[in-house]
C-alpha cells in the first residue's frame, strides 16, 4: 500500500495483486521443496562446544573442586535458579558443602559460567535432560560435579588467589614475592 | 654561594677523570633533578636555580659521566626511596617500588613505550603525597624524562641497556 | 557557617566540617579509605582527593583533611583529581592477591567497590606479589595481611580510639603490616570492630566466616540485650539462621561500635539445644493443649488456694510488650508478680537509679564521652557494660579524669584513678567525697530534706585516712571540672549508693556544673522491669511462700532462677513443692527439666519489641526472621530439603506476650493479629510514662527517652539517705561478692559457641595482703565454704582491689550459686588451699 | 403419530451422521492445517503419532481430556466455564441448513438431505455466527486477565464489522436465487454456480468470512505476539479444545456456506451430491489454509479500514449494480 501517490489507483491494486500472487506462489512452490527438517531423535546434531545447556562444576587440573562457593553465579543467576552453602575444608580451601541447581527454572542464559571466577561452573551441549518429574530437575552437587576441567583445563584458581591452602603456602604461588618478614629491619 | 657549577666540579673537585665527560649532576643529593649538561655552567645560588627549575638541596653534588647509565642511576636512587618511604600514604608507599619495577624493567631489557607515559603521570601525582618525601624523590624521575628521554628510548628499543655491552 | 560549593552545589556547614563530610551531606560520597568519622582524618589513603578551584586552598588537596571555609569553590570530577585518585587505587590494587571469591568482605568491600567505581579493571604492574604471613588473632577475628590496603584504621582504632595496645603496626614503607607482635588473642575486648572498619578483608568475621555473601543477607535493625546498654546492631539472617551481628550507627547510644559480647552473643538464638516445642511433663504437645492445660491449672488454683497462690516472675531480658503483658495478667488474675528483682538490695538499686534519673541528669552514652570528669561508683565498665569503656575512654583521650570506687579489680585501656574499697565501705566513701566537693555556699542553699541528708554523713576519718591523700585528690579534681557524669553500678554496691550518686549530681548541679548521672542495670529491659515492678515482692520472698505452701504456682517467664539464684540446693527443693510450674523461655534453661508446662517462646529476632536501656531510653528492635528451625540445622548441614512444606518447621514457638494474652483470655480463641497493639495501649493507658510512645512506623532510630524522675513513686529519699554504720571490721572476716565478667557469665553471650573460646577460666581475685596472710599463692586451687555449699577455685592474686574481699565471677561453669548469696561474709578459715585433683 | 416418530428418528440419524462428519472432519482439519501448513513452511509437520502423523488428533484430544481443567481465581466461574461451549455449539448449529444433497428415497420415503430446510436460512446463519461472538467475547472477559480481555473485545469489534460486509455481500445471491433459504439458493444454481456472475461478491465473502473465523490474516482476536492467546489466554484442557473444535467447524460451516452460495452446493457431475459438496468444503478450507502459510497479520486499524473502506463499499456498489441488471 505504500507505492508512489502519482501512480494511479488502478496501476496500485494491479502492483497489490501482483505481489500477493507472488508470496502465494512461493508457499505453493514450497509445497514440493523437499523440507529442511533434521528429525530429531533419529539425527542428533553436533552442537558446537560452547553452546548452552547443562551445567557443570569442573575440577582444577590437580583434582581438586573449583568450586569456592563465591556466591557470584547465584546473584547473577536472573532466574535465582542456583544455591549453596559455602564452608572451609580443613586444607582451608573455600569449598560448598551442598550446591544446587534447579534446571525447572535455568534458562540456560550463562550468565553464571560468565561470573565465575575460577572457571568452575561451565555450560555443556548436553541438552537432553528432560524429566518425568519437576523434582528430578533439581541437580545437587553429586548431580553437577564431574571428573575433569571442562573447556578450561589449566587453570587453578589458587595458584593466583595468595590464600594459604594445600596448593601453597603465602609466597609460593604465581607471580608472587617471598612473604616479608616483619622482624627484619635489614632493607 | 653563587660558584658556578662548573667551578666546583673543575676547580674545587679537582675536575672530570680522564676520558669522562660530563654529562649530568645531581646538584643537591638523590632527590634533586639532573642537571644536564646545558646547566653547567649555572651558578649555584638559590635564586638562579629556582629560575632554572631546580633546587639546590643539601649541596651533595654528584656528577656522572657519559659512559653512566642515567636509567641506571635513577633505578639507584628510587631503590633508596622505595626503601626509605615511611609507608604512611599510598603514593609514596606503592609509587616509588612501582616506578622502581618500571625503571628494572626498562634498565632490563623488559620496558614498554607506555611505561614511560605511566611513570611521568606517577611523578606528578606522587607530588600529592602527604609529606615532601615523594615529591623530592621523583625529582631525579622527572628530570631523566625531561632530558634524558631518548636514552629511556634507546633502552626500550634496543630491549636492553646501552651502556651495557654484554 | 561557612558556604561552599562542591560540584556547582552550594552548601553551608557547621564550623569544623571537613570537605568530605560536607560532600556527604550533599549526597556526593567521595570515595575514603582512611577516613571514618570515629577515628578522624589523617590523610593517608590519599583517594579522598578533590580540586580546589577557589579559596584558600588550591589544587588538587585531600578533602579529609580540609576543613569546610567560606569561599571554597571544589570540583570532584576534575579531571586531574580523578586520575589521581585512579591512580591511587592502581597504588592499592598492586599488590592485591586475587582472592575476592574466596574473601568474606566480597561484596560489602569498599576496596572492591572503588575498585569498581573508578573504572581499574587491569593490572599494568607485572611485577611479583608481596605477600605477608597471617597471624591467628583469637576465634573472633580472621587475619589476612595480603589483602592490606594500609588505611591505617584498624591501628587507629585499636591503639588510639579504645586504648588497648596489643595490636598494631609494624615496620615501614612498603614492608609495613598490621597485626600483633605475637600472634594470639586480641586482649580488646572490641576487636570485632576492627572487622566494620577495615575497608577491605584484612580482618573478616570468624564466626561467619565463609557462610554468605551480604547481598544474600536479609539485614534487619536490632538490638543487643546482652548488657543495660542498648547498643544498636543490625543483624544478618540467613537460611532462617542469624549468622551476623554487627554495629549499626546511632547517634545518642553506642556511635559506630560495639563490644564483643554483643557482637557475637546472638548464638542463643539458633542454638540446637533450643526448645522449640511445647512440652506437658516432659513430652512434646501442642501449643494449644500446653496453654489449655496451663489455664486450667492456673485457674483451679487459683479457686482452691485464692489468686495469691499463684506467683509469677518476669525477666529484665523480656521485652517492655512481654513485661507488659505479665503485668497485665497479673493485674488481671490477682496474681503475685511480676517479680523481678532476686533480693532486696536489687530491688532497691534498680529501683532507686530508675527513680533517680531525672530528665536534667540523664545522659546517654555518648554524653559520656563529653565529660571532663567521670566518677564511677560500684561500676566495673569491662565487665558490666563493655561500651562505656569505649565512652569513658573518649572522654580520657580529651582530657577528662576517670576515678573508680570500686572494690573489684578494675581493668581499663587508659589511665584513671582506683579507690579500691569494701563494698561496705563505699557509701562512707562517696559520702566523704560528697562532704568534701561541695562548697559551704551550695550546702546553705539546700532545701531543709536535702540539708537533713547532709548533715547525716558522719566524719568517718578512720576509714578515709588511708585514701586521704588520694580522696582529696578526686575532690579537688570534682570542684575543678565543669561537666561530670557520676556512673553508678547496681551489682556489687549496697542499697543507699545509687540514691547518694544520685545526691551527690543534684548538688554538683547545685554548684553549677554540667552534670550527668549514668547508672548500670542488670539486664537490658531492667529499667522497663524497674517501672512495671510496682509492689511485688522479691524472688527470695516468692520462695519463702512457696516453701510455707501459700504459694502453689510459679510462672516463670524468660526466666531462669537456675542462672541467678545463689542457694542452688533449695531452689532446686522448693521448685519440687510446686502443684505447677509454667516456663516459658527461647533458651534450654535448666528449669525446663523441672516444668510441669513448657511454652517455648521468641527471641527479639524473631518477636522484635521494645527494650528500655538504663538512661530510659525505649528502643525498638525489629523483627528480623520468621524463625523456624535453621535449614542447616534441619539437613544436618546437608543440602536443604527437597520438598515444600505449608509451615516452617520448628516455628510452633510464639512471642511471650502472645502466651501471656492467651493464659489471660478464658477461651483459646486469641487472635495472632493485633495482640501486641492491645498490650501496648494497655501500657499506655495504665502507665501514663509511656503515653509518648511514638507508633511503630514513626519510631525514631535513636528511640525516645522516659525519664521518671519523681513521678513514680518509691519510697521517699529522705527516710532512707542514711549512712549505714560499718559492720566492726573483723581481721578474720572476708568479704565474698559474686560479679560480672565480659565473657562467661552473661546468660545470653555463654551460649554462643565463639565466646566461650573467649572466656578466661574461672578464678577468684583476692588481695596480696589476704593471699599472703592465707599462705596461697597465684594459682593456686582453694575451696571456700559458705553455709550452703562449697566452691572451689584457682585464686588469682592482685593489688588493684580492696583488701578483705573475695571476688568470684558468677561465671556459667562454676557453681557459684551454692554460696547461698551473692554478698556473704566467710571467715578465712572458710578458705582452704585444695590440691589439683582433690574433689571439693 | 407413526410418521412423526419416523421423521424424529430420521432426524436424529441424519443430526448424528452430520455431527459426527463434521467433528471427525473438524478433527483432521487441525491435522491437514498442520500438516500442509508445513509443507508450505518447509517443514514435515506432524509425523510421530502413526503414519505421516494421522492419529495426531486422536493423540491432541486424549491429550486434551486428561489435562488439568484450569479456572482462574478471579474469573468468573459460570461465564468462564460456559462461554467454549457457546462458541463450538453456534458453530454447529449453523449446519442444520446447509444441504448436503436434493433428496433420497428409502423405502419410499422423500428424505430431504437437509436437517433442516428453513425458509429463512441465510437469516438463521446469519443469526448465529452473530452469537458465536458471545462466546469469544465472554470468554475474554469472563477470564479476567487484560490480555484475553483485549483479545475479547477485538474479537467483538472485528465481528461486527465483517458480519457486515458477509451480510451485504450475499445480498446479490438472495436476489438472484430469489429465497433465503439455502436449498433453494442451491437449486437456483443448477445451471451455473452464482461465482461466476458474482466474482465480487464471492471475494467479499470469503475475505469476511476468512475474517469471521479469526483466522490469519484477522487472527487478532488472539494475536499470539501480542496478546499471548489472546480470548483464550487463561483456558487449558478441553475447553480449550472446544474452542479449537469451534474454530474448525467454523471453518467448515464457511466453506460449506462458499459451496451453497458460490460454488453451486452439492452439485457436480459424476460424485454424490454430499461428497461434492465435502470437497467443495475441502476446498475452500485448503485455500484459507494457504492464506494462513503465506499472508502475515494484519494490523489493527488496517483490519478496520479493509472492512469499512473497502469491502463495505464495495459490497453496496455490487448490490447496486446486481440490482440494476436484474431491473434491465
Amino acid at each position: 500500500m505504500n507505492t508512489d501517490k502519482n501512480e494511479s489507483p488502478m496501476t496500485q491494486i494491479l502492483a497489490d495483486l501482483k505481489a500477493l500472487a507472488i508470496g502465494f506462489a512461493t508457499t505453493f512452490k514450497h509445497l514440493f521443496q523437499k523440507p529442511f527438517t533434521e528429525e530429531y531423535p533419529e539425527y542428533k546434531r553436533p552442537l558446537p562446544a560452547r553452546s548452552r545447556a547443562r551445567i557443570i562444576l569442573t575440577r582444577d587440573p590437580d583434582g581438586g573442586e573449583r568450586c569456592v562457593a563465591c556466591y557470584l553465579c547465584s546473584a547473577v543467576c536472573p532466574v535465582s535458579c542456583i544455591s549453596m552453602q559455602s564452608a572451609e575444608q580443613a586444607d582451608g580451601r573455600r569449598y560448598a558443602p551442598w550446591f544446587r541447581i534447579n534446571f525447572g527454572r535455568c534458562i540456560y542464559c550463562g550468565l553464571c559460567e560468565e561470573a565465575c571466577p575460577t572457571a568452575a561452573i561451565q555450560l555443556t551441549p548436553d541438552f537432553e535432560m528432560c524429566k518425568q518429574d519437576i523434582l528430578a530437575l533439581v541437580y545437587e552437587k553429586e548431580d553437577l560435579l564431574v571428573d575433569h576441567g571442562g573447556k578450561d583445563k589449566q587453570y587453578n584458581f589458587y595458584q593466583y588467589a595468595g590464600v594459604v591452602t594445600d596448593v601453597g603456602e603465602k609466597g609460593t604461588h604465581i607471580k608472587e614475592e617471598k612473604p616479608v618478614n616483619i622482624r627484619s629491619n635489614l632493607p | 654561594m653563587g660558584v658556578r657549577l662548573s667551578e666546583i666540579i673543575e676547580v674545587h673537585a679537582g675536575g672530570m677523570r680522564d676520558g669522562a665527560e660530563f654529562k649530568a649532576c645531581l646538584p643537591g643529593g638523590a632527590s634533586t633533578a639532573f642537571l644536564p649538561g646545558e646547566f653547567y655552567d649555572i651558578e649555584m645560588d638559590f635564586e638562579t636555580m629556582r629560575k632554572a627549575g631546580h633546587r639546590l638541596g643539601t649541596g651533595a653534588i654528584m656528577v656522572f659521566d657519559q659512559k653512566t647509565c642515567l636509567v641506571a642511576a635513577t633505578l639507584n636512587l628510587t631503590e633508596f626511596f622505595a626503601r626509605e618511604s615511611c609507608g604512611w600514604c599510598t603514593p609514596c608507599r606503592e609509587g616509588f617500588p612501582y616506578m622502581r619495577d618500571l625503571l628494572w624493567r626498562i634498565e632490563h631489557g623488559q620496558g614498554q613505550e607506555e611505561f614511560i607515559s605511566i611513570l611521568s603521570q606517577m611523578c606528578r601525582h606522587l607530588w600529592n603525597s602527604y609529606c615532601a618525601f615523594a615529591p623530592g624523590g621523583v625529582a631525579p624521575i622527572e628530570s631523566l624524562l625531561a632530558y634524558f628521554e631518548d636514552e629511556v628510548h634507546a633502552h626500550i628499543e634496543k630491549k636492553k641497556c646501552p651502556f651495557n655491552d654484554k | 557557617m561557612p558556604k561552599l560549593i562542591i560540584d556547582n552545589q552550594e552548601i553551608d556547614v557547621q564550623p569544623g566540617t571537613k570537605v568530605i563530610d560536607a560532600a556527604e551531606q550533599l549526597g556526593i560520597m567521595i570515595p575514603r579509605f582512611c577516613y571514618h568519622p570515629a577515628l578522624g582524618s589523617v590523610g593517608a589513603c590519599r583517594v579522598c582527593a578533590v580540586k580546589f578551584l577557589q579559596g584558600p586552598f588550591k589544587g588538587v588537596q585531600m578533602s579529609c583533611m580540609i576543613d569546610a571555609k567560606d569561599g571554597m569553590v571544589v570540583s570532584t570530577t576534575d579531571e586531574e583529581a580523578v586520575d589521581f585518585r585512579k591512580y591511587v587505587i592502581e597504588w592499592l590494587m598492586l599488590h592485591h592477591p586475587h582472592d575476592c571469591p574466596v574473601c568474606d568482605e566480597g561484596g560489602h568491600c569498599l576496596l572492591q567497590d572503588m575498585t569498581v567505581a573508578g573504572g581499574h579493571g587491569l593490572r599494568r604492574y607485572q611485577g611479583k606479589k608481596r605477600t605477608h604471613h597471617d597471624q591467628h588473632l583469637g576465634p573472633l577475628v580472621q587475619h589476612e595481611m595480603n589483602r592490606c590496603i594500609q588505611c591505617y584504621r584498624c591501628s587507629r582504632f585499636y591503639q588510639k580510639f579504645s586504648g588497648y595496645r596489643d595490636l598494631g603496626v609494624l615496620q615501614i614503607g612498603e614492608r609495613v603490616y598490621f597485626g600483633r607482635y605475637q600472634a594470639g588473642t586480641l586482649e580488646s575486648p572490641f576487636s570485632g570492630n576492627l572487622i566494620d572498619i577495615c575497608p577491605t578483608g584484612v580482618y573478616t568475621d570468624k564466626p561467619s566466616r565463609f557462610i554468605g555473601r551480604r547481598w544474600d543477607y536479609e539485614r534487619t535493625p536490632s538490638l543487643c540485650i546482652n548488657c543495660s546498654l542498648g547498643c544498636h546492631t543490625v543483624v544478618s539472617t540467613r537460611y532462617r539462621e542469624i549468622v551476623r551481628q554487627e554495629a549499626r550507627f546511632s547517634e545518642a547510644v553506642n556511635g559506630h561500635f560495639i563490644c564483643d559480647r554483643g557482637r557475637y552473643g546472638f548464638f542463643y538464638a539458633s542454638q540446637e539445644k533450643r526448645p522449640r516445642y511445647a512440652q506437658i511433663n516432659g513430652n512434646e504437645v501442642s501449643w494449644e493443649k500446653s496453654i489449655q492445660t496451663a489455664r486450667d491449672q492456673l485457674n483451679r488454683i487459683s479457686q482452691e488456694s485464692g489468686p495469691g497462690a499463684v506467683a509469677s516472675v518476669g525477666s529484665v531480658r523480656s521485652s517492655l510488650e512481654t513485661q507488659a503483658a505479665l503485668s497485665r495478667l497479673c493485674q488481671k488474675k490477682g496474681w503475685q508478680g511480676p517479680v523481678y528483682w532476686i533480693d532486696h538490695g536489687q530491688e532497691m538499686n534498680v529501683k532507686t537509679a530508675a527513680a533517680e534519673l531525672a530528665d536534667e541528669l540523664a545522659v546517654s552514652l555518648r554524653d559520656v564521652e563529653q565529660a571532663d570528669y567521670i566518677l564511677a561508683v560500684g561500676a566495673d565498665p569491662v565487665n558490666e557494660a563493655p561500651m562505656l569503656v569505649l565512652a569513658l575512654r573518649q572522654a580520657q583521650r580529651m582530657g577528662a579524669k576517670v576515678c573508680f570506687l570500686d572494690p573489684r579489680p578494675i581493668g581499663l585501656p587508659f589511665s584513671f584513678q582506683h579507690i579500691s574499697v569494701a563494698p561496705q565501705a563505699m557509701d562512707l566513701i562517696l559520702a566523704h567525697l560528697l562532704k568534701e566537693t561541695i562548697d559551704q555556699d551550695t550546702i546553705k542553699g539546700l532545701e531543709p530534706h536535702e540539708k537533713k541528708i547532709f548533715d547525716a554523713i558522719p566524719n568517718n576519718s578512720h576509714l578515709v585516712s588511708s585514701n586521704q591523700k588520694l580522696l582529696n585528690a578526686v575532690a579537688n579534681d570534682i570542684r575543678l571540672s565543669q561537666r561530670l557524669v557520676i556512673v553508678c553500678g547496681t551489682d556489687v554496691v549496697s542499697e543507699t549508693i545509687p540514691e547518694r550518686a544520685a545526691y551527690f549530681a543534684r548538688l554538683l548541679a547545685k554548684m553549677g556544673k554540667q552534670v550527668g548521672l549514668f547508672y548500670l542495670l542488670p539486664g537490658a529491659n531492667a529499667f522497663g522491669a524497674a517501672l512495671l515492678s510496682d509492689d511485688a515482692p522479691t524472688f527470695g520472698r516468692i520462695l519463702d511462700e512457696i516453701e510455707a505452701g501459700l504459694v502453689r504456682a510459679l510462672v516463670l517467664v524468660e526466666n531462669d532462677p537456675y542462672g541467678y539464684y545463689p542457694d542452688r540446693p533449695r531452689l532446686e527443693r522448693v521448685l519440687q513443692q510446686l502443684d505447677l510450674l509454667l516456663v516459658m523461655d527461647y533458651l534450654d534453661v535448666r528449669t525446663i527439666q523441672d516444668a510441669d508446662v513448657f511454652l517455648p517462646t521468641l527471641t527479639l529476632y524473631e518477636a522484635g519489641g521494645f527494650f528500655v536501656n538504663q538512661e530510659g531510653r525505649i528502643q525498638k528492635a525489629s523483627i528480623a526472621y520468621q524463625g523456624g528451625h535453621p535449614i542447616s540445622q534441619f539437613s544436618n548441614g546437608n543440602h536443604p530439603p527437597r520438598s515444600f512444606r505449608n509451615q516452617i518447621p520448628g516455628k510452633e514457638a510464639q512471642p511471650a506476650w502472645q502466651a501471656l494474652i492467651e493464659l489471660a483470655n478464658e477461651n483459646s480463641a486469641t487472635p495472632k493479629q493485633g495482640v501486641r497493639a492491645d498490650i501496648l495501649a494497655w501500657l499506655v493507658k495504665t502507665h501514663p510514662l509511656f503515653s509518648k510512645l511514638p507508633p511503630d512506623n514513626a519510631f525514631p532510630s535513636d528511640g525516645i527517652r522516659i525519664n521518671p524522675g519523681k513521678d513514680i513513686h518509691f519510697r521517699s529519699a529522705a527516710d532512707r539517705l542514711v549512712v549505714p554504720t560499718l559492720a566492726s571490721e573483723s581481721a578474720d572476716q572476708m568479704e565474698l561478692i559474686t560479679v560480672d565478667w565480659t565473657f562467661g557469665t552473661e546468660e545470653l553471650s555463654t551460649r554462643s559457641p565463639h565466646l566461650r573460646k573467649m572466656e578466661s577460666k574461672p578464678c577468684v581475685f583476692m588481695h596480696s595482703n589476704d593471699a599472703a596472710q592465707l599462705d596461697i599463692s597465684e594459682g593456686d586451687k582453694v575451696a571456700v565454704r559458705s553455709d550452703t555449699g562449697i566452691v572451689s577455685i584457682h585464686v588469682t592474686i592482685t593489688d588493684n582491689m580492696a583488701p578483705g574481699v573475695l571476688i568470684i565471677p558468677r561465671h556459667q561453669r562454676l557453681d557459684w550459686q551454692h554460696l547461698g548469696a551473692s554478698k556473704i561474709t566467710v571467715s578465712k578459715d572458710q578458705i582452704r588451699k585444695i590440691r589439683e585433683e582433690e574433689p571439693c | 403419530m407413526l410418521t412423526w416418530i419416523a421423521g424424529f428418528i430420521l432426524l436424529i440419524v441424519k443430526l448424528g451422521i452430520v455431527l459426527g462428519c463434521m467433528l471427525f472432519l473438524a478433527a483432521y482439519l487441525v491435522w491437514a492445517e498442520r500438516k500442509l501448513l508445513a509443507r508450505l513452511q518447509v517443514r514435515y509437520g506432524p509425523n510421530r503419532a502413526g503414519k505421516f502423523g494421522l492419529l495426531q488428533p486422536i493423540a491432541d484430544s486424549i491429550k486434551m481430556i486428561t489435562k488439568e481443567d484450569i479456572v482462574p481465581e478471579a474469573a468468573d466461574r459460570i461465564i468462564f466455564l460456559v462461554a467454549p461451549a457457546v462458541v463450538a455449539t453456534t458453530a454447529l448449529l449453523m449446519f442444520a441448513v446447509v444441504p448436503f444433497g436434493s433428496s433420497l428415497k428409502i423405502w419410499g420415503r422423500e428424505i430431504p438431505l437437509v436437517i433442516s430446510d428453513l425458509n429463512v436460512g441465510l437469516l438463521y446463519v446469519f443469526a448465529l455466527s452473530s452469537l458465536g461472538v458471545y462466546g469469544v467475547a465472554l470468554g475474554g472477559w469472563a477470564s479476567n486477565s487484560k490480555f484475553a480481555l483485549l483479545g475479547g473485545i477485538r474479537g467483538a469489534a472485528q465481528m461486527i464489522s465483517y458480519e457486515l460486509s458477509l451480510g451485504l455481500s450475499l445480498i446479490p445471491i438472495v436476489m438472484l436465487a430469489q429465497s433465503f433459504s439455502l436449498v433453494d439458493i442451491v437449486q437456483a444454481q443448477a445451471n451455473y454456480p452464482f461465482i461466476f456472475v458474482q466474482p465480487i461478491s464471492f471475494a467479499i465473502f470469503f475475505i469476511s468470512a476468512v475474517a469471521e473465523s479469526k483466522r490469519i490474516p484477522f487472527d487478532l482476536p488472539e494475536a499470539e505476539n501480542e496478546l499471548g492467546a489472546g480470548f483464550h489466554m487463561e483456558y487449558s484442557g478441553m475447553r480449550f479444545g472446544l474452542f479449537f473444535i469451534g474454530e474448525y467447524v467454523h471453518i467448515q460451516v464457511l466453506g460449506a456456506l462458499a459451496a451453497v452460495f458460490f460454488l453451486g452446493g452439492w452439485r457436480g457431475p459424476w460424485l454424490p451430491p454430499p461428497v461434492w459438496l465435502l470437497l467443495k468444503i475441502i476446498l475452500v478450507a485448503l485455500v484459507m489454509i494457504w492464506i494462513r502459510g503465506t499472508l502475515p497479520r494484519l494490523r489493527y486499524d488496517q483490519l478496520m479500514e479493509l472492512g469499512w473502506k473497502v469491502l463495505v463499499p464495495a459490497a453496496l456498489i455490487n448490490i447496486v449494480i446486481t440490482g440494476a441488471f436484474i431491473l434491465i
